[in-house]
């Protein structure tokens, strides 16, 4: 099966951010994109878990499929969003069907 | 106060306090006690609709008489002004940054409904009435001490993340927003609308809010845990007087607008009780560098348990002293 | 009419409507109230529950009465034939593909519980009593219209995608598989069986669908947003105008029945309402290239609100009219 | 004889076996209808704290009458002993491996909170009373049935997964806290502590065990389904004798510790009932290399449903017969 | 550590759909998969959330560890079920401990 | 954008060993990882659905971000714990934003 070369860009960040995250992506003309829940995690500032949490507590992790070429516009769109807060970022070369979608 | 004693104990064996010392218990000794983060949304939804339609309901068959917008605009002074008393009490009992220190002020300055909402189940309780209101005092004092926290953050050089999403997220929390909309719903259908939805809000009220401060223990214990070590003395001592302090506010602005002896009680504890969930997600964005590890141990282990079990029954009692009520 | 109007008043000022209008409110002013998905669901299921349970113990006590299964038959054949009329009136309000005009016909042909568990809230405020077995019949016309809609698109050559996993699917979908359950569970504990759980599916009921419908002017609203532009005004005249076209079939039917007021009601607002959880799974699995935007707004942004504002009073007035109940 | 078969049909037709009964054929016709996992949760929750709450107020009002301290002794020595009987049943009817038969032995010697909560209700229906402290001794009964199990394990040679964090999980389990915790609490503010949230726990209690025994019914159903063949005729055998073995040497325990009728059967219930919650858990961690499929099917396919539908009412009808109560 | 040359398919579709994508993977004899959860998203055909939801609405993403040599049999059949679907298929090059259990 | 070469590890394992996992993580000095809830799945034990579970059924995914470097210790460390389990790890190549987090 034909497949294409991609990015697979997957950011972990604070669920108080998700939709200025994604509102940054949109502006920066990445409209495809997917949120995973978290239930939990460690890093520099601690452990913790969603269990029993009522606010906007916790983490969500965005999966972006993108083109190679949209790569950079993408990161600094996540990155000025990120920057001064927890979370990790990870890009992964990856391919994908029907690159007609991207 | 051998009257304040007597309450306190009563008051710590009642199913609620027990809950909460149950989880926190639990949490402290590592069970793997939880309770699902869509069980506690609900009760916490529940709980807010519940005590929002009631406060309006009561407004709509006695009337606000005229205090309500006093009340409001006394609430919303209150909650733009404590920060600063938090924040300089800081200063002096703790070497918080200057960011810390706000994000800090800006929980003690705003409120916690479920301490309201305990306080409410107690005066119920011990047959004491207060003003309907107080639910859209609650809700106006939710947000204002966000904006000084701000102001002292923006004063002090270190640039703050404000920008227009944060303020509508702010005003339109989710808690506000169904808290303030259940009140006007009360207002609106009254004595009938709770006649078809009494034995929802009311009966079961009480028990919700025991599985409800059981997962608010295993919470505050999990953080308590993780936290060791952030709180000093000093902010340890923070967490148990600023209460106190917002209290005498509290007292005195109730007092002062006439309020009933429940209705003040209400007020003290409104201005006793620090945030815990629509503050620190406003914290994230607008303060991340802030260490939510201080204020979220501070605001829910500290000062959270310290009114349940000690703050609101003084609270009454020194309401009811003061109000010959 | 002045009835009609008094008691839409009456309605619109019911804790349930304005629930809903909150939920709208809030998600159209993009607050971050939320219901999380499990409660929402947990809600639909304890309601569905309730719903059939009631059902089932009224035709326990008060027996069918004959008119059982002609009711069931007419539903079914209402519910295969509501779809065409749609098809058509589509055809003439809007320039849909044939494709999305069917996707749209099989949600109308189809029924939306939540509708008539309103419908039955308002009844039993009213005191109309309804045959039990409506609850049997609102079953029976969730599944043929997709039938019809599906032959609407094979017959213009568009290809379907309809395997035997698909008719299990939605022959044997969770609310059709929980409302016959426990309207059968009803039926064979009688009295006796409510008698022991009665507490729990009656005096919660009412109070448990605010917060139901809280959650359903959330989606609603937030729907609404996302699918600004998508609905022209003929499609926006469609979603108002056919339910009632299905309510005066559903009079129709009701009354050839020889139903009671409450009965004629019910039935009216089974047929004037619009499906918005079996029916859009299914077009997802045969139709995927159908529009979701177009029918889910359709449905829960227009129809469902038109129905619990206006047209569930105004069926239970014409019912009570025309049956002189 | 013919009083437990018309106790045993007129306990088939509640709608707690009923529902179980549709989740079972719900999830066996591969319907979609499912129960979400917080929705789950929260009901086993309100379950165990309800049971465990009435528990405790029942000996604050009654006392204990210095028959807990046997009883829960009684109950510890049962839950070690009764897997060396059903690890030497597994051996005589199966083919099992050591590992499997062990692990199947610990979920015997454990009980089945839900098992026994339907007891509760069952007795509850037929105005039979029973010690309150029973709660106490199935939390008592949980853990000991694994040390047993563990050790038929290690004294054949494989090696189990035994560290100290494994203890700790086991003893402070969730349902275990959960349930002596709110025990505590019920025994703490007793009467006046039920005042407060009497109608939380008591009213809607069979109306959520309904829904909780759907969920069961489901799981059950789908695990079934999914297990087709992981069991032999032996096996299934198992399944039906083993309780019936535990239920007598519950029977002979009880008489002897002399407790009342609702006692007796209470007792019974817990030794002829299967864990599938802690016990699992606890195996995965233990016993990695046993088959979850063989000892959930059994546990939750087989024993459980004959427990609920033939065991209960038998084990009442009997411990009435032969305590005379 | 050992590790053994695999391909990682992540497959994110509508939630109506999964079984048939699972049923098809089993029946094209790929019979390891995880389903994770999805919160939101968005895509050529606009943005959604999972709050709230009642349906089957919403989408799920289904992951596949699989030997190389066996890539084509499952994009294969798990083209066929998304061919006229939403969502996406990425495949990523990754290395597997415990080879054996592939 | 600056990126980083790094490892992702993800580890899928039974929701009752997680604790033990990420104790030995952390034991190892793994300390950054994120858990994602998993609503079902399929392996050679058979296919299993988190719906409507009480206990601590089913699985989590355990996603590690590392430094190359540190692969091998946190993989001895974490087949210590998955060993005797069901389950599955995968490695892939990724690269990372803000490296000194790692
Ligand atoms: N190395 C990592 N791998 C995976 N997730 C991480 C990593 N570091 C941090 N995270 C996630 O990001 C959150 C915040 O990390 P930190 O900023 O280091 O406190 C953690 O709680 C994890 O959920
Ligand atoms: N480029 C992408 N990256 C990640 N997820 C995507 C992407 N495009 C679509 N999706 C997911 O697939 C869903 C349907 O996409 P679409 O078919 O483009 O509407 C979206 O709501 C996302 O959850
Ligand atoms: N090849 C695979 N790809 C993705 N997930 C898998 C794979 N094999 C197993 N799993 C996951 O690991 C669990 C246990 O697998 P197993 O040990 O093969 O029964 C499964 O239920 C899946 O969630
Ligand atoms: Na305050
Ligand atoms: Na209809
Ligand atoms: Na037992």
């Amino acid at each position: 099966m034909q497949t294409h070369d991609a990015k697979r860009v997957e950011i972990i960040i604070e669920a108080p951010m998700e939709s200025r995250l994604t509102g940054a992506l949109v502006k920066a003309g990445v409209t495809g994109f997917t949120v995973l829940p978290v239930l939990g995690g460690s890093g520099r500032s601690g452990q913790w878990t969603r269990e029993g949490q009522v606010g906007r507590a916790g983490m969500v992790a965005v999966i972006c499929l993108i083109r190679p070429e949209k790569l950079d516009g993408l990161l600094d769109a996540a990155f000025a969003v990120v920057e001064r807060h927890i979370g990790v970022v990870s890009v992964t070369d990856t391919q994908v069907l029907r690159a007609e979608r991207f | 106060m051998q009257d304040i004693l007597t309450l306190a104990g009563a008051n710590l064996l009642t199913p609620m306090i027990l809950c909460f010392v149950l989880g926190l218990a639990a949490a402290l000794a590592r069970s793997d006690l939880t309770v699902p983060e869509a069980a506690a949304k609900a009760m916490s939804i529940y709980l807010l609709f519940a005590i929002g339609f009631k406060g309006g309901v009561a407004v709509a068959d006695h009337g606000a008489g005229g205090g309500m917008i006093a009340a409001l605009l006394g609430g919303v002074v209150l909650s733009f002004g404590l920060p600063f008393v938090a924040f300089g009490l800081l200063a002096a009992l703790t070497r918080l940054s200057v960011l810390d220190r706000a994000a800090v002020a800006a929980h003690y300055g705003s409120i916690s409904i479920v301490t309201f909402v305990t306080a409410t189940s107690v005066l119920a309780g011990a047959g004491i009435s207060s003003e309907g209101y107080m639910v859209a005092v609650a809700a106006a004092m939710e947000a204002p001490a966000i904006i000084s926290a701000l102001w002292l953050v923006s004063r002090s050089g270190t640039g703050a993340r404000v920008d227009a999403g944060l303020w509508r997220e702010i005003l339109l929390n989710g808690s506000i927003v169904l808290l303030v909309g259940s009140f006007v719903i009360g207002l609106l259908t009254g004595a009938e609308g709770m006649a078809r939805i009494d034995a929802f809000i009311t009966a079961p009220f009480q028990g919700v809010l025991c599985l409800f401060l059981l997962d608010m223990g295993l919470v505050a214990g999990r953080g308590l845990r993780g936290a060791r070590g952030v709180l000093g003395l000093g902010a340890v001592t923070f967490g148990v007087v600023m209460p106190m302090i917002g209290a005498a506010f509290g007292l005195a602005l109730g007092v002062v607008l006439g309020l009933s002896a429940g209705g003040v009680a209400l007020m003290m504890t409104l201005a006793a009780s620090a945030s815990y969930i629509a503050v620190p997600a406003a914290m994230r964005v607008a303060l991340p560098e802030a260490n939510p590890a201080v204020y979220l141990t501070l605001s829910l282990g500290v000062t959270f348990p310290f009114n349940l079990a000690i703050g609101i029954p003084a609270y009454v009692a020194i309401a009811q002293a003061m109000t010959g009520g």
